[in-house]
């Protein structure tokens, strides 16, 4: 009914089990619109789409609005700077181990843009001074590193 | 098309497992381990062994507590001849695999066989050296032909 | 297909009056797909031997062919059919028509070589259910669910039915029942069922009760599933002849039957189609499946 | 509405939730199964169809789970399928298989919903990694928690709404889940001990969140005729409701789960309930996180938006409360194995509304509850209403 076992019970070999690590690799495509969003940030600019229907500009952009269910093809170069949506201090790593120097992540408003944004990092202040609807701007790489990621934007700090 | 389409993004998953045998499993890779002997869950309901061995029986569902001991000597079911890993890639050499059916026992063993076979073969199941028995099903070296 | 029958299911329980159904497969962006297929295996019992998972297709072909007394020939002429008859479907992948090879090298797993196994494509599909004022309302010519069904043999390679896609049996025998098909062989004028490895359409032919057990490759070799015979089977030219869209190819199945039995099925249309049947398989190490029987009248 | 045949639940059954299970997946399954079974005499071969709900493959680190687990589902040669709606996955099992006996197909569905999070390494959070975006968000190296924080945060944000005001959640479930045979994580807290507790992603501290876990659980699902043959007491679902909404969970304001209320509104005009907080006697809303009960609260218009926290300093919540919420300890005290910890609260549900509750029993003579859970990427809600 659910019997309950210490992780010593199996480190000790207590009860029998198996490990195993699987192997499966992916290589996403990155679709339509994202590659192009991805390409955008190479050249150092944030791309969003315009719904014709509705009249919603997105980030991030995509080919159809998911409201309208209708094609969306207008593209919009949108300014690099926004407001701090939501954000978190967070001193975890995926697998939970701790770390010194806490990660700020946040949803980051884009300025122009119909309430809409993406997650990205705050970088450049102290955690405690960190505040929703602070204004920030993207922090990008150098032009030659920038290779087609999300990370070309290495953080959004408070706009002076 | 746009170039950007072509770009490819690349990603696995970080992380592993480690499966429990289970109750049922614990009690079957045992046997072998430490006895060097097969063993199925009875359900005297439904007049069935169940090889590997459950906690329960598949069609009415009671919960199985007896164990019966099978005779490690079986009929080849259907085999097969398999010339890749669990990756893709090609075995070093093509590995002979058979599903063998025992007489008392409901279900059977999947498991490589030593040389070639052919279905209705008499096989018998040949077990690790004891020393080098680790509690795993890899404990069965093999099947291997009675002539 | 399963979420064809559960779509059915929610008209069927008066919750919504049209309901969309969507599959796909993105199936190239997996690296390579043994890997994911491994990971399907038992754990304790069958993954530890490190075997590529198609050992288990090799297994279930050798007993196939060895009880129904068919052979790698007749597996061959189900490849040749499937690949022709995809000719002129404008939805099949090009690479697929390329042609069939039987060299003993191309072996992957005893008797299962290359040339039996559908090409992996990407893909997606989408069917529009609605409930009956509704559908006629949308259109003249709906194209109606008879009856659908879905079941499962056991999981484990132990102690599921080797001889036999007893699923598949289980599972048209629920949709035979609904849609008051009595006699299928008579009844049901055209298939598209799961193709995924070669023997399999004429296992899942016999399962379907189209033809008597063990008599599917007679009935190949007599050009009976041929697309001007008198029962076609896979007239798209299936996953081998179309591209094999993992779970989505059960809905293929379905948009395929829906042409066939609508008369939109261009070059490869079937002659008078009032009937037709449909099966999905869910794939390697599975022994589960669904059928739907569509009817245009 | 119009619905063919009315569903009721007849039966129930519940593994301990644990952090470690030497039982298998199958296994796990099995035991709730034939709980189920016994609890209301039943064989399987009474059972028509069989209907799973199991999160991400990735816990079990089994493909295709659903498949794996079927024989210890008791589907054998039976029509089966898997549901899955990430976190969502427990309460919309018993959808999924009222779907089977609604529509009149089936006469029986057996329900039921399994986890084993203890085979995943290094750690099952690990797994979570992939619902973030492939191309533009796991770049960025984030873990689960961090959509939780980012949620919470905005909520507290837009209510203005103190940490301690949310910690008082973990107090009572921590406490309520004492009288739960299940229970893995049953304790008496302080709220200060969950102010204290380790900071992991603010505002998310340890004691905000549920534990990892193992457990199944399963109910067995009638039609009316044959459900009033098999009990004198069916639990009747009279309402199913579910919403999805959109995928871009950073187009969206945090601070209220509006899909939440969408499929609320959907269960509750099934049901014919058009004054929730009056007609609703107790409700089990989704809870891995403490804010989450609040957040869902709101969402099942229990309450306006923003006050659920102020109900639960004054006590309405608590089992003697005018409104119990979680009676059961819900994920934060008796476990939480994904798919098996929703469907746990379809059997309280079913336990409470029968009387069957024992100890957790709520006060007075509860009619009509609710259950819910959440999913996928914050984006969707499943609700069930039930009725003695």
């Amino acid at each position: 009914m659910g019997t309950s076992l210490k992780e010593d019970d199996i480190e000790r070999q207590k009860v029998l089990t198996v490990a195993y690590r699987p192997k499966v690799k992916y290589a996403w495509a990155t679709g339509i619109a994202i590659g192009r969003f991805l390409m955008g940030l190479r050249a150092g600019e944030i791309l969003g789409t315009k719904c014709e229907h509705c009249g919603r500009v997105v980030v991030p952009p995509r080919t159809f609005c998911e409201w309208c269910f209708k094609e969306s093809n207008t593209w919009v170069k949108l300014p690099d700077t926004g407001i701090v949506n939501t954000f978190s201090i967070c001193y975890i790593t995926a697998d939970t181990t701790r770390v010194k120097t806490p990660l700020i992540p946040a949803v980051i408003g884009i300025d122009s843009t119909t309430n809409a944004g993406f997650l990205h990092l705050i970088g450049g202040v102290k955690p405690e001074d960190v505040r929703i609807d602070m204004r920030v701007k993207a922090v990008w790489l150098d032009a030659s590193e920038r290779k087609g990621s999300i990370t070309d934007i290495k953080y959004f700090t408070p706009l002076k | 098309m746009d170039m950007s389409s072509e770009l490819k993004v690349e990603g696995d998953f970080p992380i592993h497992f480690r499966y429990t045998a289970g109750l049922a499993g614990e009690r079957f890779l045992r046997e072998i381990k430490d006895n060097g002997r097969l063993v199925a869950a009875r359900c005297s309901k439904c007049e069935l062994n169940y090889l590997p061995p459950r906690i329960y029986c598949e069609r009415c569902m009671s919960k199985l507590e007896d164990y019966v001991t099978i005779a490690s000597v079986g009929t080849v079911d259907t085999f097969t001849v398999c010339k890749q890993d669990s990756d893709g890639k090609d075995l070093p050499q093509p590995a002979t695999v058979a599903l063998v059916r025992f007489p008392s026992a409901h279900g059977g063993l999947v498991h490589k066989v030593k040389g070639e076979v052919a279905i209705g073969d008499k096989v018998r199941v040949v077990f690790r050296e004891k020393s080098k028995r680790t509690g795993s099903i890899l404990d069965i070296e093999h099947f291997e032909k009675i002539a | 297909m399963y979420s064809l029958a559960i779509a059915h299911m929610q008209i069927l329980a008066g919750l919504f009056d049209i309901v969309a159904v969507e599959a796909h497969s993105k199936v190239s962006d997996i690296v390579d797909i043994s890997p994911v297929y491994d990971l399907a295996l038992d754990p304790i019992y069958t993954r530890p031997l490190g075997l590529n998972a198609n050992f288990i297709v090799g297994l279930e072909m050798n007993r196939y062919l060895h009880t129904s007394g068919a052979t790698s020939q007749d597996c061959k002429k189900v490849v040749e059919k499937n690949r022709r008859n995809a000719i002129s479907n404008d939805l099949a992948i090009k690479s697929a028509n390329s042609k069939s090879s039987n060299d003993i090298s191309d072996s992957i797993s005893y008797p299962l070589t290359r040339n039996d196994v559908a090409p992996l494509a990407d893909g997606a599909a989408v069917v529009v259910l609605a409930v009956e004022d509704a559908a006629k309302n949308l259109r003249d010519d709906p194209i109606w669910i008879k009856g659908a069904g879905w079941a499962s043999d056991s999981p484990t390679l132990e102690t599921r039915d080797w001889d036999k896609a007893t699923y598949a049996e289980l599972a048209s025998k629920q949709a035979y029942r609904q849609a008051k098909v009595r006699d299928p062989a008579r009844e049901i004028q055209l298939a598209e069922v799961d193709d995924t490895y070669s023997y399999k359409e004429l296992q899942h032919t016999e399962a379907l009760g189209l033809t008597s057990q063990s008599s599917a490759h007679q009935m190949l070799g007599q050009g009976v599933f041929d697309l001007g015979g008198r029962l076609p089977v896979n007239p798209s030219g299936g996953s081998i002849g179309m591209g094999h869209t993992l779970e989505m190819s059960g809905l293929v199945r379905v948009v395929e039957l829906v042409k066939q039995l609508r008369g939109d099925a261009g070059k490869h249309q079937v002659h008078d189609a009032q009937t037709g049947i449909a099966l999905a398989w869910r794939g390697i190490p599975t022994a589960s499946g669904a059928v739907v029987v569509l009817g245009n009248r | 509405m119009f619905v063919k045949k009315r569903v009721a639940v007849v039966g129930a059954g519940l593994t301990k939730f644990v952090r470690r299970a030497q039982e298998t997946g199958k296994e796990l399954a099995f035991e709730a199964v034939r709980q189920a079974l016994d609890s209301c005499n039943m064989r399987i071969q009474d059972i028509d169809s069989v209907a799973l709900g199991s999160a991400p493959d990735a816990f079990d680190g089994v493909h295709m789970k659903g498949e794996y687990l079927l024989d210890g589902a008791g589907a054998w040669r039976k029509p089966y399928s898997r549901n899955f709606v990430g976190g969502g996955t427990g309460v919309f099992s018993p959808i999924h298989g009222w779907f089977h006996v609604a529509s009149g197909l089936y006469d029986t569905c057996l329900v039921v919903a399994e986890e084993k999070m203890s085979s995943c390494l290094p750690h099952p959070q690990a797994a979570f990694l992939t619902i973030f975006d492939n191309m533009i968000e796991r770049q960025l190296g984030p873990n689960l928690i961090w959509i939780f924080a980012l949620e919470m945060q905005r909520y507290m944000h837009r209510h203005k709404i103190p940490k301690e005001q949310i910690a008082q959640v973990a107090v009572k479930n921590k406490r309520n889940a004492l009288d739960h045979p299940s229970a893995q994580i049953a304790r008496a807290v302080t709220l200060q001990d969950i102010l204290d507790s380790e900071v992991l992603a603010w505002p998310v501290q340890r004691l905000d969140i549920s534990p990892v876990s193992d457990g199944a659980a399963a109910v067995i699902l009638a039609s009316e005729d044959v459900a009033r043959r098999i009990t004198d007491s069916p639990v009747w679902i009279d309402g199913v409701g579910w919403n999805l909404d959109t995928t871009y969970w950073t187009n969206r304001d945090l601070y209220f789960p509006r899909y939440v209320a969408n499929a609320a509104r959907m269960a509750y005009e099934m049901a014919g309930i058009s004054n929730p907080r009056k007609q609703i006697d107790f409700a089990e809303p989704y809870d891995p996180f403490d804010y989450k009960e609040l957040h869902h609260m709101e969402g099942l218009l229990l309450c306006r938006k923003g006050e659920a926290p102020k109900l639960t300093a004054e006590g309405v919540t608590e089992r003697d409360g005018r409104l119990p919420i979680c009676p059961s300890g819900g994920l934060l005290g008796v476990g939480n194995p994904i798919a098996a910890a929703g469907l746990m609260k379809i059997c309280e549900l079913f336990w409470q509304l029968r009387g069957e509750a024992g100890k957790r029993q709520v006060a007075g003579d509860p009619r009509t509850a609710v259950a819910q859970a959440w999913g996928d990427l914050m984006q969707i809600g499943t609700v069930v209403v039930m009725r003695s």
